[in-house]
């Protein structure tokens, strides 16, 4: 039951504050930061007494949701309300609710009007995230995985920027298209074969039989009905990456949405585009994956570079630290589509990663609007000098943005870049020249933005970092050494889970053993 | 005979209801409402429906008629007030669109009603229990009231809801 | 050996525990001074750092003795600590070993490191944040200690790039002025492109050799822990291995099993010999998980591997075409220079190259294009360094230059002679720096070299030992400078006697000719600085003075050093005989000659090439700048030659043009047609076509009832019609 | 109230007088009541249009009414004949209950907007 607590305690947190009223703004502050701390506490299980079963998913729980019968009474539509955690999604969810206390205390004066509302959205979200997840049911975690969008689209559309209608509108119906895409496939894999119900595992081996079944049989999946049903997940979740062609919503987004709002979607959301990879499109679609694997794989680095010219050019730091994303997403997918274990593990850790630094820096960036507002890299400039704990925190987390090694980013950029390199020598070698140009990019903006002299009046009288803010980030820069110097951990817990999702790849010899075997 | 008071009958209904549809002034389309509902009224007793016919003439005549003529002139529509109606294309692509609909109509009619059919309209008629005759109100009133009697309860429902519907959206505002 | 420098050398198992203290005491040093030393007071600060320094040095101290006084300790001292990363391809742990090789760079690291944090005690005095300079400092120990000491690769790289992050902050250390902040950002990018070449070697490697550690993890034993050795089995004459190899076991043993004599060759992979190990695995292989595309050719991939480790080493240590940061990072302060820029960092590339010299070994071609690089570079920098005026770009590009040589012999296969110009280099180029930042301290900041002059009256210590250091850097025979330069230079010369190829040949002529360069640029900086006429201004002059003891001292210390080094030792480093075999006291073995004159006959012809360049470029020198008055001003200069060298032939200037200016403008058009036009537009043309798609359709909500009641009517007949042909 | 014809009206007759005539009969009346409602803007027109409509149907209820006279109820055939009248009497009701609420309506909205002309009715167009 811990998983459905888990993701019940939010909302049961955000229950009582429907009632409460505007002008205890404070107090709402308070409770919130408590619920998602409760969520903290409630999830440390997950890191502690992580066992898997034999399927391989820890804390496993199944509850009968939504069941269709007809008119003969045979179930036709069975989606179950069933939760599951492997080595990957444990730390995914660990991610999530250690970010969350923290987006919630970094937006204790950002956010000024609506607050209740506000932090209600938060609530809702953080079960969103934790249930997509947590949902071993391919319905289930659709169901999260589209909820999720709702309260960040209130998010950045209420709490937003000056362009936040143009970006939150974007940003949704960006997501939304390729999720509803998924959603068909989803049922069309659902009922081609005849699956008793939508629990992954079990679909992939429904699918996987479906495969073998001969030609012409009514259920059989073929090669044609396999790429559309992968090009339709695949889209939905390289949007979510996002990878490279499809990822302009998010330097809008995240310029727009309050600081809280960027940390959460840097921090999590996009984490569900790549464990949507992992989880389900490489098992399900196996021989899809195989075939286009290279192809991703060339996406991913030409993301890495693409990322890193335009982050480059950018004059708004908040739209080069999103770009930067774009580039360390590639990164990160690079070490997945390599589909060997060390840059499968290499990826999921290098989400961790992006998820502790990127928010990292947003949550530095967010300091500094609330100082100055404005985000404008030319408008800065020496500022070194007036805030030093600033200064020091911010190049903490550029360096580990840029992987410097004994920070967390070196240990995924490093294996994650391995994994490419051992699969395609090649690829791997255009996919290190992020390593150059990252540093060029944040260098060059640190550079401009704290080095020099200080040219503004105002800047010199600027405040340092206070109480709350150090609060803020301390955990996270803890996290960077911590996770640089001891990924090991880490990596065993990844290790298992990332055996078995490589362990789905398609070789022919094995479709025809699997034939055999089917008849 | 049937057959005289039946073209009648129903070439009084077409030209009544043609220019009910036509007239510019509401007060004459009520008018011509009177001649209609007869017209209605002898194809009834003509189908032997000697009850539906004395309802029609009372509900319609009596009341529907009256109705809208208090309506008339409780908004007090002159005329000269009335705004020009006929926009030559609507008013022609809409008879098109009529027309098009008693031809198919007309068509399905055609085609739906088989000799068998005609047969059975007009052979005679079997006499009902208690020797009430067909259409009577004795004939009509023993199913009416053993199994329509859900139905004809809700019906009166029904009217006294829109009874106090009326009253209560005619009521001026206080 | 140094019984009399330590005399108590605690006991093998004292000193593994000790070990971590090595890298620990700077860590600490960083910490304290980090996080309190905005409350310290300057030179509180200051003794912070410099104790921690000391402190990791006393420790080095002991652990190189036993080192190289003890028979357990000649397989050097091994700590593996916590595993660090662990993944289905390799794993590597944090782990210290040091070894003989390792033990002269840690004793250069901490000794040199110790003696310019002393005199950064008094050259710092006056700067606005000691605290932050010394926390630096400390941790580019730190991380220098690590990149020295690490037992796999990975550590190295650590290390290899934490000393480039200090190197950044170092030199951007005046942050206010942008000027140093950019170059600082320099430094750390082009480092970054070496690095690049480096991950892929350290790619390359974990293909091939499944490891990242350099040697086997120790054994516990009797009186302290020890790392088993790969050796030939006296009787079976089969080579044994250890439990899980490190890359420099498989070296090995690929070595004793192919390289029997100077003709053999590495085998293609098909061929490869499953090694005996003692242990309960009864054979072990060198994996090979070789992906697509990088060929299967053992040999081949080692030459692949060592030359993207090349290109790792061409960025740290300033080579061409990477060497464009060094003199740009003169900005930092003048200790730093000393330490990051002359005497540690930069050589770390030598040191890597060393540390896995018994891979380069195996590959002729890698061998070949470090000694051209080195030679390119060698040359290329001393013209550079003929014409500057900037006395720290002076002994910047005559840094530059020096790695230069060193990179010569290690592509001439002297690896020990490599590592001995490091040695030399790092007391007198250090020794230079330092005098130099004496000069500047005294001068109030200047660095221009036609502002100085006369200054050996004023300042005899500094010009006293900074004449010891010229001669070192020039070459004079007797000084350390000397004892390694020569021998490189003899050992490339007798590679063309073993091997006839002219390349060698045009590598020595390369080597000579900096050489007089060399000669000539240091005593122009020497005549210009210290003789002459004083043409500073007058509030110039009258502050110049004589720099406090803890600036003094140094420059002594390492004066004797850049002195006396080659004779102290110069045994430890130079080969007798041409046979390559292992040096007792650095555990390197140099690529052995074909024939055994070979060495011998170039030996002689060299000592006079070298000594006569190296006195004609000094006496040059003195005919042009020794009596004073004649003084550089390259703005007048109408010689083209002149003006290229003083412009650093302009190789800025086409990198900008080549590599910076092409990207700032492919990035800006990409973002611009690519990113907002193209693919927004394509994503907002949708939208747009169903706005616009709507807003006609929008036209039929007439919103007059008629309409809808005619859609209904229509929509009727419509049906009917369909079911009057469809039902027939 | 109402009248019994003691006699079968149509059986003697023939010719015009059948199903067919009376079902195309009813057509027309609807098609003309449906160009009312589509064609005119005076909204108390469009409501007489479907009084008219209304009563088409009821002529066809009649009509087939009358086609299944001879339909008895009795203990094994539940169905009567009067059944389709029975349904146009329910259609009367309907229709006179729609009169009754939508001339209130109708005269509700006047008395606000002062006009019955449906080309003002916009409102929910903005």
């Amino acid at each position: 039951m811990l998983l459905t607590w888990l993701i019940v305690l939010p909302v049961l947190g955000a229950l009582p504050m429907f009632l409460a009223r505007e002008q205890n703004a404070r107090e709402l502050k308070v409770w919130a930061f408590v619920v998602t701390l409760a969520t903290v506490v409630a999830s440390l299980p997950l890191w502690f007494s992580f066992a898997p079963g034999a399927n391989g998913y820890a804390f496993s729980e199944a509850h009968k949701w939504v069941e269709f019968k007809d008119a003969a009474g045979k179930v036709y539509l069975n989606i179950g309300f069933n939760l599951g955690v492997d080595g990957i999604s444990s730390l995914l969810i660990l991610l999530t609710t250690f970010i969350m206390p923290i987006a919630m205390l970094s937006s204790w004066n950002y956010i000024q009007k609506r607050q209740k509302e506000f932090y209600i959205a938060m609530l809702l979200l953080e079960t969103a995230m934790i249930g997509v997840f947590a949902a071993t049911d391919l319905f289930l975690f659709y169901v999260f995985f589209e909820a999720s969008l709702l309260p960040m689209y209130i998010i950045i559309g209420v709490w937003g920027g000056e362009e936040k209608i143009y970006a939150t509108t974007k940003f949704v119906i960006y997501t939304a298209f390729g999720s509803l895409l998924m959603f068909v496939a989803l049922l069309f894999v659902y009922f081609k074969t005849g699956a008793q119900n939508f629990d992954v595992v079990q679909l992939t081996a429904a699918l996987a039989k479906a495969r073998t079944l001969p030609v012409g049989d009514p259920g059989q999946l073929t090669r044609n009905a396999e790429f559309w049903c992968f090009w339709a997940f695949a889209l939905a979740f390289a949007i979510k990456v996002p990878l490279f062609p499809v990822h302009t919503w998010l330097p809008d987004a995240h310029v727009q949405s309050p600081t809280p709002g960027s940390v959460v979607l840097a921090a999590v959301m996009l984490k569900m585009g790549g464990y949507g990879f992992l989880r389900i499109v490489f098992p399900f679609f196996p021989v899809a994956v195989a075939q286009y694997s290279n192809l991703f794989m060339i996406i991913c680095v030409i993301g890495i570079i693409y990322g890193s010219m335009m982050a480059f050019v950018q004059t708004d730091i908040k739209k080069l630290v999103a770009y930067s994303s774009v580039a360390h997403m590639g990164t990160c997918m690079l070490g997945v589509f390599s589909m060997t274990t060390t840059g499968v593990q290499g990826g999921v850790y290098q989400m961790l990663n992006h998820g502790i630094s990127t928010s990292a820096l947003f949550l530095l960036i967010g300091m500094l609007y609330e100082r100055t507002h404005t985000r404008l890299i030319a408008f800065y400039g020496g500022i070194a000098k007036s805030v030093p704990v600033f200064t020091t925190a911010f190049i903490i987390v550029t360096l580990s943005s840029i992987g410097l090694p004994l920070t967390n980013g070196f240990i995924g950029e490093f294996t994650c870049l391995l994994g490419g390199f051992l699969r395609n020598p090649m690829l791997g070698l255009l996919a290190s020249t992020g390593v150059i140009l990252g540093a060029v990019y944040m260098l060059f903006a640190v550079k401009r933005m704290f080095f020099g002299t200080i040219r503004r009046e105002d800047l010199k009288h600027l405040r340092d970092l206070d109480g709350r803010e150090k609060l803020v980030l301390a955990p996270l820069v803890i996290a960077i050494f911590a996770m640089g110097v001891a990924p090991t951990a880490f990596f065993d817990r990844i290790k298992p889970a990332a055996e078995t999702y490589i362990g789905y790849s398609y070789t022919p010899e094995k479709e025809m053993k699997a034939a055999v075997v089917e008849k | 005979m049937s057959d005289l008071a039946f073209i009648v009958a129903a070439v009084v209904c077409v030209l009544s209801a043609g220019l009910i549809v036509s007239r510019k002034n509401p007060v004459y389309s009520v008018v011509f409402m009177l001649p209609f509902f007869l017209g209605m009224t002898t194809i009834f007793v003509l189908l032997n429906a000697t009850f539906l016919a004395s309802i029609q003439m009372i509900v319609y005549g009596g009341a529907i008629l009256v109705v809208f003529l208090f309506v008339i002139m409780l908004i007090n529509l002159r005329p000269e007030e009335l705004r020009e109606d006929f926009s030559m294309l609507s008013w022609f692509i809409s008879a098109l669109a009529a027309g098009l609909l008693a031809a198919t109509m007309a068509l399905f009619a055609n085609r739906g009603t088989t000799n068998d059919m005609e047969v059975k309209f007009a052979s005679a008629i079997a006499t009902r229990e208690h020797g009430a005759i067909f259409g009577s109100i004795e004939s009509i009133a023993y199913p009416l009231f053993e199994k329509q009697m859900i139905p004809f309860e809700l019906a009166s429902v029904l009217i006294v809801v829109a009874t106090l519907g009326a009253v209560l959206l005619s009521k001026k505002r206080v | 050996m140094m019984e009399w420098i330590v005399p108590h050398i605690p006991s093998r198992e004292a000193l593994e525990s000790k070990m971590v203290l090595i890298p620990l005491f700077p860590f600490v040093g960083f910490l304290i001074n980090g996080l309190f030393g905005r409350t310290f007071s300057k030179p509180f600060a200051g003794f912070v750092g410099t104790v921690a320094a000391l402190s990791s040095f006393v420790v080095a101290l002991m652990c190189v003795c036993h080192v190289h006084d003890t028979e357990l300790g000649r397989a050097g001292l091994h700590v593996s600590y916590a595993k660090w990363l662990v993944t289905s391809d390799f794993s590597c742990s944090f782990g210290l070993y040091i070894d003989k090789l390792s033990s002269v760079m840690i004793l250069v690291v901490t000794g040199i490191g110790t003696l310019i944090h002393l005199y950064s005690m008094g050259y710092m005095a006056h700067d606005r944040s000691v605290w932050r300079f010394f926390a630096y400092l400390n941790l580019f120990l730190f991380m220098m200690i690590l990149l020295v000491l690490g037992d796999n690769i990975l550590m190295t790289f650590v290390g290899w790039e934490g000393v480039g992050l200090c190197s950044y902050l170092l030199i951007g250390f005046w942050y206010e002025e942008s000027k140093n902040a950019a170059a600082g950002m320099k430094a750390f990018v082009v480092n970054r492109i070496g690095d690049l070449g480096f991950l892929m070697g350290i790619f390359t490697l974990i293909a091939v050799f499944g490891t990242v550690n350099y040697v086997t993890a120790p054994v516990k034993g009797e009186g302290g822990s020890v790392t088993p050795q790969t050796t030939l089995d006296a009787k079976t004459k089969a080579v044994v291995v250890p439990q899980n190899p490190g890359l420099l076991d498989y070296t090995e043993a690929l070595r004793l099993t192919y390289i029997k004599d100077e003709h053999s060759e590495l085998p293609e992979k098909a061929e490869l010999p499953k090694f005996a190990t003692g242990g309960e695995k009864n054979t072990v292989s060198i994996p090979m998980s070789i992906p697509k595309g990088l060929g299967n050719s053992l040999a081949g991939l080692i030459t692949l591997t060592c030359i993207c480790l090349f290109i790792g080493a061409t960025g740290k240590s300033a080579q061409i075409p990477l060497f464009v940061w060094l003199p740009d990072a003169m900005a930092g302060p003048t200790p730093v220079s000393a330490l990051i820029h002359a005497a540690t960092m930069v050589t770390s590339g030598i040191y890597m190259v060393c540390r896995l010299h018994s891979l380069f070994a195996f590959s002729e071609t890698a061998l070949l294009l470090i000694c051209g690089v080195g030679a390119a570079t060698a040359l290329f920098a001393a013209l550079i360094g003929l014409t500057q005026l900037d006395i720290k770009k002076v002994l910047a590009y005559s840094t530059v230059s020096q790695l230069g040589y060193m990179f010569i012999g290690l592509g001439a296969g002297a690896f020990s002679l490599g590592i001995f110009h490091v040695l030399t280099h790092a007391f007198f180029k250090a020794l230079l720096f330092l005098g130099a930042g004496s000069v500047i301290h005294a001068m109030s900041n200047e660095q221009d070299m036609r502002k100085m002059g006369g200054l050996k009256g004023k300042l005899p210590w500094t010009f006293a030992t900074m004449l010891i250091g010229s001669l070192a850097l020039a070459g004079v025979p007797g000084t350390s400078g000397w004892f390694s330069k020569d021998n490189i230079l003899a050992t490339v010369l007798g590679r063309y006697n073993d091997t006839h190829n002219n390349l060698y040949l045009v590598f020595y002529i390369m080597g000579i000719v900096a050489a007089f360069c060399t000669a000539f640029y240091t005593f122009r900086l020497v005549f210009l600085t210290f003789f002459g006429e004083n043409r500073s201004s007058e509030e110039v002059k009258h502050h110049i003075h004589e720099s406090p003891w803890t600036m003094v001292l140094p420059l002594v210390v390492l004066a004797f050093l850049a002195l006396a080094g080659g004779f102290l030792f110069g045994g430890m480093f130079i080969e007798e005989k041409s046979g390559g075999e292992a040096f007792e006291h650095l555990a390197i073995r140099n690529v052995p000659f074909h024939e055994e004159h070979s060495l011998h006959e170039a030996h002689t012809p060299n000592l006079i090439l070298t000594g006569i360049v190296a006195l004609l470029g000094i006496g040059l020198a003195f005919f042009r700048y020794g009596k004073g008055g004649n003084i550089p001003d390259p703005e007048k200069s109408n010689n083209l030659v002149y003006k290229a060298s003083f412009n650093k032939f302009y190789v800025d200037e086409i990198y900008d043009a080549l590599i910076v200016f092409p990207f700032c403008v492919i990035s800006e058009l990409l973002h611009w047609g690519m990113d907002i036009i193209l693919i927004d537009g394509l994503v907002c043309g949708a939208a747009e076509l169903v706005r616009n798609g709507s807003s006609l359709l929008k036209r039929i909500q007439t919103g007059l009832m008629n309409t809808y009641a005619f859609a209904i009517l229509s929509g009727t007949v419509a049906f009917l019609i369909y079911l009057l042909i469809k039902v027939q | 109230m109402g009248f019994d014809l003691p006699f079968n009206v149509i059986a003697d007759g023939g010719g015009l007088m059948n199903l067919k005539g009376c079902l195309i009969l009813a057509g027309v009346i609807f098609s003309i009541g449906a160009w009312g409602v589509v064609a005119r803007r005076n909204v108390l027109t469009v409501l007489i249009s479907l009084e008219l409509m209304l009563n088409a149907v009821n002529l066809v209820f009649a009509s087939f009414a009358r086609m299944h006279a001879n339909m008895t109820q009795s203990a094994n055939n539940a169905t009567a004949g009067e059944n389709g009248q029975i349904f146009a009497l329910f259609i009367i009701a309907v229709a006179a209950a729609e009169a009754a609420v939508g001339l209130a309506i109708l005269i509700t909205y006047f008395r606000n907007k002062e006009t019955v002309d449906t080309r003002d009715m916009k409102e929910l167009k903005q």
